[in-house]
């Protein structure tokens, strides 16, 4: 196998869906798996819109909010009415969530640390771009909310700050 | 065949493209605004991912949120609708290099077509009839007389400068091109302090006449016949049908291979319309191609049978034209229901549906994507149904559309069904003797 | 043509009716009892008269309420859908007697098609093939041998006094004849102390294929192909389709000529429908002729492109028919929507629908008289709606009612929805592959 | 003319929705007039039927009667609130409302006569058959709701009788 043949089957692979192949030829061997991450996004939203339409019973076609949220983002709602006095950070665009500029540094922030505005917090990725997501607010870090990796849909909760 | 489609839009033809992809067995992926969390689109796919604020150009125009939503759904294709992205050739192009495949033009095409005076050359080079006129501004008298003996009486002289219908003037023979002349050159420098002319036919009576096409990765290219969307107002259709009322199997065959010479002159791939002008003496020029689906795209399904958004994404994912030209059998018409008040100048009416009941029955078709508690945005156009007749004749069509329209009851909101009501009882209408100018003097 | 038309029904053919009518320009009475004073065809019709009390001998079903009816609002016709009235000889005799012009049959062809026997020995007169048997009961063991020579094996044995699967025994060959007769008479003895039995074919994995037929005043009969109406339980048709997956071209040539036959024999003037049962080997049989609009005439409508209940007017007005037979172009599948728990073992729900929201699309046709809000009555039947697809062929009809169905939202009640969706993911009806016993081993 | 045109011409035109037809010819002349009842009743019925969709203002797919009752009916409904002590008589099926059993005998009951159970109160016609109604309450009639000669529908109210 050349590159070129290598590229098109890893490019083959991440859009097929499975999670691992592995080839062995004589004198060469490859291993794809595909990226955890778009796996775990897909099943999550699968799992929601699946819910089938007959199961539902209150009025379907009412004003309720129907796929929206994905389960992080429900889960974190609902600790954020315990913990009303904390502040959510949501994500201002759709893209990856990253912790870190690249994955050999450190975390941007993490749990404790004390934010304030213009801090770099974390970055979402959209196109290969790299946008660095700085602090509107000012406060301590109580959570955060978003693997490392992670897709994120627009408006999801990231961090739950302490602003007092 | 693609695996996962995404859906670049929202309302209505997201809706519709959904319903397509799960009867070909295709995964779909709405995307979706907070404005429209709520709605049947996202409600009704596989996959819904939230791209964005209410505001179209931070969601449904932007490029980046889209292809990010594209990537982390691992859809294989976009379908664009019309409107938002469907004739964007960055977008197109942005796809291609993502390696996911945009059910549209190609960059180039959409360029092609974009441009107006590029997309004329072409036209002209392929054996298109344009509306001819000068090159540019005329020089003086004798140039524009010259002129107007090849573009034939009458012609319309118009400043280069001029806009809301002045700096304008017909003339209809040659020996009033001089007193034309003279006139307009003052009137135009007085109001826009420019005199320069320029001429184009004169299109008397002018019909909007459209013509379906399809065209393969193979150069195969057939058209699927006309549609009158001549019922405008301020350059919005209002209503189209098909056959038109004007049209003549002579004509029918002219305009069809004149839009297959427009189609295979830029290798065109996918579904498209070309819009033509035809005037009383039916003499047809063309104006331009849509390169996407079209919202008038139902009317021709009803006559032809044919699914055209499955056509379309047959012809993205590769497949071949195999059939030929399609003709109607039917006669099909389709109102626009906007939530617009006809009684105020048509003002939108945003707000929340509280009853809607749709009518039903032999030859009628509802798309829509609203619902009783539907809370119309006014982020986004006020169309919010289409109701789609079909009959054996145009008169049965009309007759149909009265019914239909006597029994869609929607309240919360203001809407154009009471527009259509009289219209369907318009002696003109009826007759179908009418041009793009109808609405001017249609007294609702 | 008729000035006003009465409509002696009630729930979607009323509003069906209606809406034929308001397409052709003609006036409509709607009669309803006081159950029905919420419902559609009262609210679209041009008139509405209280004829009685929710049960339907009072109501839908007395002659003097109906006739009164159309006497004080000087309607010149009566429409009396399908049920009801519909095939009641006194009712169309009195039409008569009152000079207003039933919609249906005369009560000549209505008694003579009501009575079975009669029915048959016309249909045997005319040539149409009848399910062969025994005249009557069979005398002895010899005579059950020589009919069965006659009829043919395999045929079966019932007890005269039989009923609910007992006392009836299928014989495939002459050697088991004997055996067959003595335990079928021991238990029919036993069972129904009344050892008599008689003979009939025995019709080998039978459809339900009926052609629909139109004739005029003057003689002349058409048929417009057929529809398998397999999918039954307990008689009920759940399910219907055109074409059938189990015709040939062959065999619906033959069956139409056999229908036309038994139209032409009553002279019947209408349209009117000749059910056959058709065995595995595609011999078929008459087994009555319904002599009113079915419920299921929509599939027809869709592929033919004819507005079944116009026509029927038209007949009635005496109007000739003009075309000839008329054949499937696309495939259309209706579910019958009713308001029963299939997982209760089909159990009326009546009660109040909340929440309703129908599908739509190519493609997608909806009758139906309900809406949210409406307060399904305990009174009449269960069927709430007619979810009706057509496409090219019936793979892509089965799709789009999967999605439609999965579409179609209705709240407040049990429906079979959850029902048809699981039909059409059955292997067996997805190949064309079932006859009438079909619900008794499908699983739901 | 025969007397046969004369009855089909008579037909004709109480089908017709005239109201009047004349016709002179040399030594014959006939007059024939629309029966008056029919016209009224269609009247109504077409009054109530024909408001038009669009003018409802309330939700109108919902449980509210829609067409339902007649004019009289609903006059009759209000004041019965007024008069809630008051009976109220319906007509027990469709059909043309008598006062009397034939067009030179008195009305059965007036204003402030006293019914009892099983008095006949009208008649009420439907197919050529006149049926005789009778009292189902003890009481002193306050209204007649319906003009004589006139349709109702099933369920119409008839009369007003107080039973105190």
């Amino acid at each position: 196998m050349n590159i070129k043949e290598i590229q098109d089957l890893i490019k083959f692979v991440a859009k097929s869906g499975v999670s691992e192949v592995e080839i062995e030829q004589k004198d060469f061997k490859i291993v794809i798996k595909s990226d955890d991450k778009k796996k775990k996004f897909q099943e999550q939203i699968v799992v929601q819109a699946a819910a089938p339409v007959a199961q539902i019973a209150a009025p379907v076609i009412a004003t309720a909010p129907v796929v929206a949220e994905t389960p992080v983002a429900t889960s974190a709602a609902a600790e954020q009415e315990e913990d009303s006095k904390y502040i959510t950070v949501k994500s201002p665009m759709i893209g990856t969530f990253y912790r870190s500029s690249t994955p050999e540094k450190p975390p941007f922030i993490v749990v404790g640390d004390t934010i304030k505005l213009g801090d770099a917090i974390c970055i979402i990725e959209a196109m290969k771009l790299f946008n660095e997501i700085e602090a509107e607010v000012t406060g301590k870090i109580v959570k955060v909310l978003v693997d490392d990796s992670t897709p994120v849909q627009y408006d999801q909760p990231l961090f739950l700050v302490d602003p007092s | 065949m693609f695996k996962k489609i995404l859906i670049a839009n929202r309302g209505e033809i997201a809706l519709r493209i959904i319903r397509t992809c799960k009867e070909m067995g295709i995964k779909t992926v709405a995307v979706y605004s907070t404005a429209d969390k709520d709605s049947l689109p996202v409600r009704f796919a596989d996959e819904a991912v939230c791209i964005g604020p209410a505001q179209s150009a931070l969601s449904y125009l932007s490029i980046p949120s889209v292809i990010a939503a594209a990537e982390i759904t691992n859809a294989d294709a976009i379908h664009p609708g019309y409107g938002f992205l469907s004739e964007n050739e960055k977008f197109s192009k942005v796809c291609e290099e993502h390696d996911i495949k945009f059910i549209g033009a190609t960059p180039e095409q959409i360029a092609g077509m974009g441009d107006k005076a590029n997309a004329k050359s072409t036209m002209l080079k392929a054996g298109v009839p344009c509306i001819p006129g000068s090159k540019g501004l005329l020089k003086d008298l004798p140039d524009a007389i010259k002129t107007a003996e090849k573009v034939k009486y009458p012609i319309i002289l118009k400043a280069t400068a001029g806009g809301g219908g002045k700096g304008m003037r017909v003339v209809w023979k040659v020996e009033d091109m001089e007193a034309a002349w003279d006139a307009t050159r003052a009137e135009s420098a007085a109001a826009f302090g420019n005199d320069g002319l320029y001429m184009e036919k004169f299109i008397e009576e002018p019909r909007h006449i459209e013509i379906q096409v399809a065209g393969d990765q193979y150069g195969n290219a057939i058209h699927l016949s006309e549609r009158d969307c001549s019922i405008q107002r301020r350059h919005q259709k209002l209503v189209e049908e098909t056959p038109s009322p004007f049209m003549t199997d002579a004509l029918r065959k002219k305009m069809g291979a004149a839009a297959i010479k427009a189609t295979k002159a830029v290798d065109y791939e996918g579904v498209g319309t070309v819009e033509f002008l035809v005037d009383k003496h039916r003499e047809f020029y063309f104006m331009e191609m849509n390169t996407r689906i079209q919202v008038e795209h139902t009317i021709t399904e009803e006559v032809t049978n044919y699914d055209l958004i499955k056509e379309q994404i047959k012809l993205a994912a590769g497949e071949k034209i195999t059939g030929g030209n399609l003709f109607p059998t039917m006669h099909a018409i389709q109102c626009r229901i906007n939530a617009e008040d006809p009684d105020a100048n048509f003002r939108p009416s945003p707000g929340k549906i509280l009853t809607y009941h749709a009518p039903g029955g032999h030859g009628v078709r509802i798309d829509t994507h609203v619902y009783a508690g539907y809370e119309i945005s006014p982020h986004y156009d006020s169309m919010i149904s289409k109701l789609i007749v079909v009959a054996q004749t145009r008169e049965e069509a009309i007759k149909k559309m009265k019914r239909a329209l006597d029994e869609y009851i929607i309240e919360g909101v203001k809407t154009t069904i009471p527009f259509h009501q009289k219209l369907m009882e318009d002696p003109k209408f009826i007759e179908g003797d009418f041009n793009t100018s109808f609405m001017d003097t249609f007294e609702y």
